[in-house]
């Protein structure tokens, strides 16, 4: 994809529009549709179209391939770690009313907003690992049906 | 009509075009959450990676000699039971049905009272089901690990011998 | 006014949909995929209005920034036969 | 007359979403293609979403995203979204399956120069017998 100039200009103004529509999906999702499921994809779709047209590796530049292999298991760590938290302050298991016992309402709040993250992470990185596993192999057998 | 079509690229744009019909379907059906989650990765992700796919195997289908008859009475046999068992059910939108009576409202009652947030559905995913939730999470986790280790580059038959 | 917006709306998908399965060429689904999606988007922000919610924009909003990812893969991949560049690494590095 | 046309308008909605849930099921089963039986079963899945999500539904009601923040008010009804709970997580979960599944597709491909069940089950029964034939030459020896 070298001779693609409208394309590529249009990438590169167009991911940040979606990160940044990611985000809000992310952290408004109280309030409107949405939440970390929703938001995980999102992400994940920006860094696939910049895959597509910039290339694989100029995209593994920004995201290595490690690096997303590994953050996968950081949000799942995330959403166990705040139900861990509520146990050590003598609560049950992803019971937040620990985070903040004299207001349980905020508590609540800020705990839906911390799993929501350890949500969105966990999605996002599991899409762009599943993208680059189909994406970073070569055919090894030649079809025929060309 | 992904019956007929032989061309696989044609079958992967339909289920691209299948994804959005069901997600307007879900907004018309009050889910608006849900067909936020159907748009963004019908959109997003699944045809992608269906290409990818494509890429990496056939483009085109080959004939087929199956028998037709056999999974065309299967199919009528399984569609009138479910039929049979729809029979019982309430009517479309009903309000006195017993999938509405209990849980739901309940929700939907105590969820601003007990969180401050508007949005039921999130209050239900992230606190009132939150072990559900955190399953959920482990389950994706697992396919992309699994996906992980089989595109990998480990050895296949071929490469040994 | 809202109601002959959805029923003209309606009456588009139904031509766009016949074009995406009888379309002869690549290209003339390609362009029918895009105009449904277009087309979605319409019909999404309009239902919002009509069931008084004007909060459903959110979902016409995601539409109208993912739906082209679908069409640049289907187009890449029909002009170079992949959707990473492995390929194209691989003969780079044989130069 | 009246109540036979009330039962057949308000079961109608369930029929179609089983109507479509059997064409996926008939792609899975008749055809041999392995990405069309990954296309069938996307179907099948996203009808089963679509019933799940029709028997939340309430006629006259909205989506429940609260609209004024008084709770338990009856003047506004909202649709039940403990079938929304449900699918919406099930939807990324499908999505992450169907990647195990073409992942597991490629290997097939890599493995058997195929992706066609017939091809693929032949190839087993020659490779089975290649087997049988050679355990017995050995266990006579």
């Amino acid at each position: 994809m070298k001779h693609h100039l409208i394309l590529k200009v249009i990438t590169k103004f167009m991911v940040g529009v979606i990160v940044l529509f990611g985000l809000y999906v992310q952290f408004h999702g109280d309030y409107s549709p949405g939440g970390g499921f929703q938001a995980g994809v999102i992400i994940a779709a920006a860094f696939i179209l910049y895959g597509i047209v910039m290339g694989l590796e100029n995209v593994q530049k920004v995201m290595p391939i490690w690096f997303a292999q590994k953050a996968a298991a950081l949000g799942v760590l995330v959403y166990a770690l705040t139900g861990v938290f509520s146990i050590i302050f003598g609560f049950e298991f992803l019971n937040y009313h620990a985070i903040s016992p004299e207001h349980p309402k905020h508590g609540q709040h800020y705990g839906i907003i911390l799993v929501e993250l350890g949500v969105g992470i966990t999605v996002t990185f599991v899409m762009i690992a599943i993208y680059y596993s189909f994406a970073g192999r070569t055919p090894r057998l030649d079809d025929k049906e060309w | 009509m992904a019956l007929t079509l032989k061309h696989l690229f044609a079958v992967i744009m339909l289920s691209g075009a299948f994804s959005l019909v069901s997600a307007m379907l879900f907004v018309v059906m009050d889910a608006v959450d849900v067909a936020f989650t159907e748009a963004a990765v019908g959109a997003g992700v699944s045809t992608v990676l269906m290409l990818a796919t494509m890429a990496l195997t056939v483009r085109v289908q080959k004939e087929t000699k199956k028998p037709i008859l056999l999974p065309l009475v299967v199919v009528c046999l399984v569609g009138v039971l479910l039929i049979y068992g729809t029979l019982d059910m309430p009517n479309f939108g009903a309000f006195d049905s017993p999938a509405q009576a209990h849980l739901g409202s309940t929700y939907l009652n105590i969820t601003y009272k007990d969180m401050g947030i508007p949005n039921v559905v999130t209050g239900i995913l992230a606190s009132y089901r939150g072990y559900d939730t955190l399953g959920e999470t482990v389950v994706v986790l697992t396919a992309g690990l699994g996906v992980i280790l089989l595109l990998s580059g480990l050895k296949g038959r071929k490469d040994k011998e | 006014m809202f109601y002959v917006a959805t029923i003209s709306i309606v009456i588009s998908f139904i031509m766009v949909l016949i074009r995406l399965f009888l379309g002869p060429t690549l290209y003339d689904r390609v362009l029918a995929l895009n105009a449904f999606g277009t087309l979605a988007v319409l019909m999404i922000s309009i239902v919002g209005f009509l069931f008084g919610r004007p909060d459903f924009l959110d979902i016409a909003l995601l539409y109208a920034l993912l739906n082209f990812i679908g069409t640049i893969a289907i187009l890449k991949f029909f002009r170079y036969k992949e959707i990473g560049d492995k390929k194209a690494l691989s003969r780079k590095k044989a130069q | 007359m009246d109540s036979n046309l009330n039962f057949i308008f308000g079961h109608l909605p369930y029929w179609l979403f089983i109507i479509l849930m059997l064409s996926g099921l008939f792609i899975v089963v008749s055809r041999g293609n392995l990405i069309k039986k990954i296309v069938g079963l996307n179907i099948f899945q996203t009808s089963v979403f679509m019933f799940y999500i029709s028997i939340g539904k309430m006629k006259g009601g909205t989506a429940p995203i609260l609209l004024d923040k008084s709770a338990n008010n009856s003047a506004v009804i909202y649709s039940n979204p403990l079938p929304h709970v449900l699918i919406l997580t099930a939807i990324v979960v499908g999505i992450a399956t169907t990647a195990l599944g073409l992942a597991l597709i490629i290997k097939i491909r890599e493995e058997y120069d195929s992706v066609e069940e017939d091809d693929i089950q032949k190839m087993d029964q020659k490779d089975l017998m290649k087997y049988n034939k050679k355990n017995v030459l050995e266990t006579n020896s």
